[in-house]
């Protein structure tokens, strides 16, 4: 369905995502829901203002009807209605909320007031996002202060973006071109400026803006250097005095968690596990790590989580002690 | 109702109310609940002139996409400004502690609310808590939004924040004590013969509201203490650096806060079921369920709060079920608009201005209503969430809705409360100027939100620049709308027309009185002995 | 005309009947905002300690096992000694209500200066929330409950205050002879009060102290 | 209405009984059962400590429905929050 093309739809963004038509769907369904319910009652109040007001002749006593009925029945058909509209934008959004296996992952920093991108290969932009169309992308959102909102209206998606936390936001752009990028989470005096835009560029067009990046080894190099800086080698480089969980392979990988549940290493793990690592602790190990909330930068932190990403991705033959 | 009454066997009649003292500390010091509710009435219309003026600023700087006429600081003071008076010095007050206070003991044939000096008590509260808020204003203002998300407002904000959370935790107090008052009262102090079932629905809706008044209140004032420590200490449960959540606070604030929204819009469903009763001559449809639907809305409402953190990160599946949730406190809302429709069919209509408020509320109430389910409806809300498209809704139920039903319950008790009528047709005419300029400014912000325009935005792309120039335009027109009844109200409260006890031919206890009501409501205590809404049924007018 | 400083002013009551079961009512009714108002902190607490239940119990190691308990038994003793004093009201033993009500009184300052002196070992310790908090080799959300413990006792203190006072007002017009079997609501309602704020008590105890023992 | 009410040996019983649970509660809390065991013994000892008191001192048992229904309504609206807040927290990143 395209609904822009309706002369009417003047009150209809661009839809530039896989998820924006479901999402329009639900909204016109809703409009024409509404609309009939609003004609039905104002059609009815004229009606009745008009034939029974004050003194004129229409019949009046008592109504033959059974208020019991009436009720019953608009009771019942007010509810159905509703829950047939929770049904189909519950099922809609839990498809845009369960990001698809594989996704191009790219991480998104919020702090007053500007949007800080990281491409995987290193390319760093700021308050503007390219990605590539008719790929599922993952944005990583992370917050440096306050609570910002990431926004994209032609995409029809938005995520806050908390403090302390990762969050995750993926969409799929339909639709090469330029379009808006809001903070919508009141975030401090310019808020109403932390704006920017997406660039949905074509595969090629995107490979070719991304150029080069920083080589896998440059990753390795930097992130060597914040995982000592940080104390990071002192107990997970093996062997090791404290027996801490190696990170060799961690990435990815599905870990064992001290109450027997088990989680996987994604961006999302590593991330809140540097910031609060007594939350899920891997079985078999004392709960010593320190916290590094407040302690490391989301900046350096992202870096380090490379650094993993790219340890996972090295040939096994190396060892993470053996690294320059 | 049919009533009663022993013919007065006093000689000299009861001095009314006004007349019972003219000082300053007459007023300053009454136990009267009329005379508390009328100051509430002034209080109220002074905050709510200053969070007008503030709004006034808003729309015309937002006339262009620029930020001209004052700086990004100075607007998100406005914003919040507007927020905080508005929410808890106008329309949570508005018609519990200034109308409520008036009419509940008459309503139910009470001499006075149970806890007289609680109930002054509780005016100087609200007074303490809004010059805190004023002074927190005069003094820097304050730059987090009503709704103090941290950390922003507990570790970021440079502003006077403290004293802003604790004027509104002092209000806080004032509002479970009207709460608390106006429960016992209904429970205890009703007339003879005045059962739950005789109840007038003003009354119902009333009594749920203050059941939300006393039960959500105190999670609020617990909140804003702790984002007081919080600033206080540099350290606070919310603070992401100590593992603290920031969305605990989001949970904690809105379970206060969604249910407020009732308390903003209960009491307004009551006083239009009054005035759709009285002016179609004619019991409302279905009072048993409408009287239910009050205390379903009550009980409902607190159990729908995560709607508004759909986007912030809370689980998916929280968000499924309080988008469920709020599906279904829908419904006791649709029951009532049936209900208030249905019973105007084979009524006696006549226009006079509380109905033309009343039926303003209805239609917008409805719009507001409906546009909550597309807020419901989880990958919409995803869209719109923080978009001008909230700030329609919401200004559609607690404008369209509690204002409009404000202004109506004080023209139709005008009359009791000043023993005068006002000018009819201006104040038709007013009310006519109040809609028009309402849907004028809030409709093209449904269309504005849809779009993609965030709200508290303080400059936005050009594209958007037509539809905020109309909103601003409606809300000059709006501006004249509220400020007519000042004029003729006021006029008509030293030379309007006496007004009898029963200006309207109501059957309400409030109106088996002299007006304006004398100091102590009856001369002897009602007896009820039918429903309320009892009018003759037929052709024949009474 | 009726002024607060004229007394007294027209009762809105028919009878003394309906103004007693007011008083209870309205009390009952506060008492149930009180709920709440305790309750974000102990929705707080629940998260918290759910999210993070191994810094709960370091922080709680760190508080005084016997000073906890100890409280307890004082608060429970003074609840005993108002609900005496209730029923030494409908005797109309004046005599009797003023020691079980003086009795009460002393334990509930007995209670507050037991938690003046934890408070200030806290202090000493640098367990208090704030620039100078020192976790002790603890994981940062020991700073978390540490918190949550000085606003939830903090909050109980600041009520047992005006338990303390509304107890000294009850001696007082018990002193002044205006507490009798017919104007017994002072005391019972002020009672009421009391218990409540004993019954958070009972919560905060194994909450706070109880963790990991 | 309030000419009911505790008499004073119902009072000394319960009083003891209050203490009894006290110090069953202290000493409980050193029982090697494990955390969670030591958590849920604690709490339904307070839970009982608080009816005791709530119906016993605070003469709930010896009240009409009214009284009754406000003094519920307080835990209730408790749970309310309690449980719908918790209930996000147990479920977050569970879809991931």
């Amino acid at each position: 369905m395209n609904f822009t093309r309706l002369p009417f739809a003047f009150f209809l963004p661009e839809r530039a995502s896989t998820i924006a038509p479901r999402v329009d769907g639900i909204f016109l369904g809703l409009l024409v829901a509404s609309a009939v319910l609003v004609a039905l009652l104002i059609a009815l109040n004229l009606t009745f203002l008009i034939r029974y007001r004050r003194g004129s002749p229409a019949k009046r006593g008592p109504i033959k009807i059974s208020t019991w009925k009436l009720e019953t029945g608009w009771i019942s058909a007010t509810t159905f209605g509703f829950l047939g509209f929770f049904y189909w934008s519950s099922r809609v959004y839990l498809d845009e909320e369960r990001p698809p296996a594989g996704a191009y992952e790219i991480n998104v920093t919020g702090r007053q007031w500007m949007w800080d991108v990281r491409h995987p290969n290193g390319r760093r932009e700021f308050d503007t996002l390219h990605v590539p169309r008719g790929r599922d992308v993952r944005l990583l959102l992370s917050s440096e202060d306050v609570i910002h909102s990431f926004y994209l209206p032609s995409f029809r998606i938005k995520q806050d973006v908390v403090p302390g936390r990762m969050l995750s936001l993926w969409f799929n752009a339909s639709k090469e071109g330029t379009y808006p990028l809001f903070c919508a989470e009141y975030c401090g005096t310019k808020h109403s400026q932390m704006t920017g835009q997406v660039v949905v560029l074509s595969p090629e067009a995107y490979a070719t803006w991304l150029g080069a990046g920083t080589a896998p080894e440059g990753v390795l190099v930097h992130g060597r250097q914040l995982f000592i800086k940080y104390n990071c080698a002192g107990c997970h480089d093996q062997p090791s005095q404290i027996h801490a969980p190696p990170l060799q392979n961690l990435y990815g990988a599905m870990v064992p968690l001290a109450d027997k549940s088990f989680v996987r290493a994604d961006e999302v793990y590593l991330h809140d596990s540097i910031l609060l690592p007594n939350k899920q602790v891997v079985a078999g190990y004392a709960p010593i790590m320190p916290s590094y909330q407040g302690v490391i930068s989301e900046g350096d932190l992202l870096e380090i989580i490379r650094y993993l990403k790219a340890l996972a991705q090295q040939p096994a033959s190396t060892s993470t002690s053996s690294l320059p | 109702m049919s009533l009663l009454v022993t013919p007065p066997e006093i000689e000299t009649p009861m001095p009314s109310y006004l007349e019972s003292g003219h000082t300053v500390r007459s007023w300053l010091l009454t136990l009267d609940h009329k005379r508390i509710g009328l100051l509430y009435m002034a209080a109220i219309t002074f905050f709510f002139t200053i969070a007008a003026i503030a709004a006034a600023l808003m729309r015309i700087e937002l006339l262009t996409p620029q930020g001209d006429l004052v700086t990004s600081d100075m607007y998100n003071r406005l914003f919040t400004v507007h927020g905080v008076l508005m929410v808890w010095f106008f329309l949570i007050p508005s018609i519990p502690s200034a109308l409520g206070n008036f009419v509940i003991p008459m309503m139910i044939g009470a001499r006075d609310v149970a806890f007289p000096r609680l109930n002054l008590f509780s005016w100087y509260l609200f007074m303490a808590g809004g010059l805190l808020a004023l002074y927190s204003i005069l003094g820097g203002g304050v730059d987090t939004g009503w709704t103090f998300y941290t950390p922003y407002s507990s570790t970021y904000s440079n502003s006077h924040v403290m004293a802003m959370a604790v004027g509104v935790f002092i209000a806080g107090f004032s509002s479970i004590a009207t709460g608390l008052n106006f429960i016992v009262t209904i429970h205890k102090l009703r007339a003879p013969g005045m059962t739950w079932s005789r109840l007038p629905l003003f009354l119902w809706s009333l009594y749920a509201t203050s059941l939300i008044l006393v039960l959500a209140t105190p999670v609020l004032a617990i909140t804003l203490v702790l984002i007081t420590l919080e600033r206080v200490f540099g350290v606070g449960i919310f603070d992401p650096k100590l593992g603290g959540d920031p969305l605990l606070f989001q949970h904690l604030f809105w379970f206060y806060s969604h249910p407020a929204v009732y308390i903003m819009i209960l009491p307004g469903m009551g006083v239009v079921s009054e005035t759709m009763a009285v002016f179609s001559r004619k019991p409302v449809f279905g009072y048993r369920v409408v009287a239910a639907s009050s205390l379903a809305i009550a009980i409902l409402g607190f159990l729908v709060w995560g709607h508004h953190m759909f986007v912030s990160g809370q689980s998916v599946y929280a968000g499924v079920v309080f988008s469920l949730l709020s599906f279904l406190v829908a419904v006791p809302s649709a029951i009532k608009v049936f209900s208030w429709t249905a019973t105007l069919y084979r009524g006696q209509i006549s226009f006079e201005t509380p109905l033309i408020y009343s039926l303003g509320f209805i239609g917008l109430f409805t719009i507001g209503g409906l546009t909550g389910l597309f807020l419901a409806a989880l990958p919409v809300d995803v869209h719109v969430h923080d978009t001008y498209f909230v700030v329609a809704h919401f200004h559609y139920i607690m404008v369209g809705g509690m204002v409009l039903a404000y202004m109506g319950g004080v023209h139709y008790w005008w009359p009791k409360i000043s023993g005068r009528l006002y000018h009819e047709w201006t104040a038709r005419i007013a009310a006519i100027i109040t809609f028009i300029g309402f849907n004028l400014t809030f409709f093209p912000q449904f269309v504005l939100g849809y779009l993609g325009m965030p709200r508290r935005y303080h400059m936005y792309p050009e594209q958007f620049q037509t539809l905020n120039v109309l909103s601003t335009a409606g809300a000059s027109i709006l501006g004249v709308g509220y400020a007519l009844p000042l004029f003729y109200l006021g006029w008509s409260f030293f030379y309007g027309r006496k007004a009898g006890p029963n200006p309207w031919g109501a059957t309400g206890l409030e109106w088996q009185t002299a007006s304006p009501a004398p100091e102590h409501n009856f001369e002897t205590t009602p007896v009820v002995t039918t429903g309320p809404y009892a009018y003759p049924e037929g052709n024949d007018m009474p | 005309m009726s002024d607060i400083l004229l007394e007294p002013p027209p009762s809105p009551f028919v009878d003394a009947k309906q103004h007693s079961e007011a008083n209870h009512l309205g009390m009952w009714v506060f008492l149930a905002t009180e709920i709440l108002f305790f309750g974000g902190l102990f929705s707080a607490y629940t998260v918290y300690r759910w999210s993070t239940p191994e810094a709960f119990a370091q922080g709680s190691g760190h508080l005084e096992y016997w000073i906890g308990t100890v409280n307890t038994a004082v608060l429970l003793t003074s609840s005993l000694f108002v609900a005496l004093a209730d029923l030494a009201v409908k005797r109309d033993d004046r005599r009797w209500v003023t020691l079980h009500l003086a009795a009460a009184w002393l334990l509930g300052a007995l209670f507050l200066a037991l938690k003046a002196y934890e408070y200030n070992q806290k202090y000493l310790d640098h367990l208090v929330p704030g620039p100078n908090f020192d976790p002790h080799g603890g994981a940062p959300q020991v700073q978390l409950f540490m918190f949550l413990y000085f606003a939830m006792t903090g909050l109980h203190a600041v009520h047992m205050l005006f338990g303390l006072g509304a107890l000294l007002w009850l001696l007082w017009l018990n002193h002044r002879g205006r507490v009798s079997s017919h104007r017994a609501d002072a005391v019972a309602v002020v009672g009421l009060y009391w218990h409540f704020v004993d019954c958070v008590w009972i919560f905060l105890y194994p909450l706070l102290y109880l963790v990991a023992r | 209405m309030h000419s009911a009410g505790p008499t004073k040996p119902v009072l000394y019983v319960t009083y003891a009984a209050l203490m009894g649970l006290l110090g069953l509660s202290a000493w409980a809390a050193y029982w090697p059962i494990g955390q969670l065991w030591n958590f849920a013994i604690a709490l339904l000892i307070a839970a009982i400590k608080t009816a005791l008191v709530f119906f016993i001192f605070m003469q709930l048992r010896y009240q009409r429905g009214l009284i009754r229904v406000f003094a519920a309504a307080g835990f209730f609206w408790l749970a309310i929050a309690g449980i719908l807040t918790f209930s996000d927290y147990i479920t977050r990143g569970a879809l991931f």
